[in-house]
């Protein structure tokens, strides 16, 4: 288990690799990759800055993968989570998941996407044409993290 | 009085127009949401950003809490909007 | 979309930078690496030999990359798996998917590795304590393809 | 005469004896089933190969395919396992 937030970019060929290092119990390893994107329709650049509850961060990320490892049979997991100004094509966020079963791996990488995104203290002020504006929580990220919800 | 560290972010931050303070809060201030009460009459900017309030989240020490939380001395209270990373 | 099949082994963080090369219309990519995993137990190392049907794999994983595209709003794919003899720890197989959407990376690589699984005429001979067997079908692989399945 | 090319792989491949080979089958045969049967008689392990009908996949021109799909000359038809790839 690992949490990382930083300034500095990251090389999710080199995560994934760390991830599996010199075991041979992992049969699966899921990963995503959130990137900046270009404002479609005018064609415009938006870049991004991201701004973060330092400790507070670490702790909810924390907590978000401990859960993923009490809800599935995890070998290993890492999350990393950039700060600061961003480009449009630069890479913001990486979770990866390694399970012995190719099913464990693929949801609990959904999951702490969807989870991360309604619960880690982040913010993004985008940079638009018409200046600068913070970006308003969807309700499709809600929806998405309410499909984890557990009944018990 | 009630010594307490308040922290805000994104539109909350620059509605206010610092990312944090340290507030002495009369007696009378038992949860968050008294210290809401109190925090919007210190400034135009506070009024502002307490506005609406089913815009703002809050945690106290670092963990989600609802605005009947109770507050004590020392504690470290954070409002801000809704979360967007990812 | 890009279809490859291959004796070399890959590298998934080559991979997804490929996918995402110079383009900024990408927010989301998401990864599978399927990985061979030592026989639980005994603690005894089992490589595996990967057989495939040479014309008919390429041509069924570029359909199902096809149906993938079909069905989710893609930006890019890709599919790459090996055959000949692997040993625990190696990779067999990587597929990722690009979007401007994370559930539509999410989903559709999880429907990948899915399908692939149960359509790519790939056989796996193991080579265990009791020398060589040709792995079964698995019941759990056909269950997790039909979740796939289409009303229409 | 219906001349095919007939392959196999996995455990139908080694019970067989071969991956692949040509042959020349009687008018009779008409379809994947009726090539099934024939190429049953042609050595015991053939007859292994194809003693668990239900065990068997098929293709015909590497689609997959029923055993009842008809089969013409020059046909490239392949038998094998259920696959384990991934």
């Amino acid at each position: 288990m690992a949490v990382r937030v930083q300034r500095e970019d990251f090389d999710p060929g080199q995560e994934m690799a760390a991830l599996g290092e010199g075991r041979h119990d992992i049969g699966a390893v899921a990963s995503f990759t959130g990137l900046v994107r270009e404002e479609k329709g005018a064609g415009r650049i938006s870049a991004m800055t991201l701004e973060h509850y330092p400790g507070m961060t670490e702790r909810k990320l924390e907590e978000i993968e401990a859960e993923a490892h009490r809800r599935w049979p995890l070998e290993a997991s890492v999350i990393v989570h950039r700060y600061g100004r961003l480009e449009p094509g630069e890479r913001i966020v990486f979770v990866a998941t390694a399970s012995s079963h190719r099913k464990a791996a693929l949801e609990s990488c959904a999951f702490l996407i969807d989870w991360l995104k309604t619960k880690a203290p982040f913010w993004k002020l985008e940079e638009g044409a018409g200046g600068e504006q913070w970006v308003d929580a969807r309700e499709a990220d809600d929806e998405a993290a309410a499909r984890w919800a557990e009944d018990a | 009085m009630t010594t307490l560290q308040v922290r805000y972010f994104a539109w909350m931050r620059t509605r206010v127009g610092t990312g944090a303070e340290s507030v002495e809060a009369p007696d009378t201030v038992r949860d968050v949401a008294g210290l809401m009460d109190w925090l919007e009459g210190r400034s135009p900017g506070h009024a502002k950003a307490f506005a609406r309030r089913e815009a703002v989240r809050i945690a106290v020490n670092q963990d989600y809490v609802e605005a009947d939380h109770p507050v004590a001395k020392g504690d470290e209270v954070a409002f801000f909007p809704p979360v967007t990373g990812g």
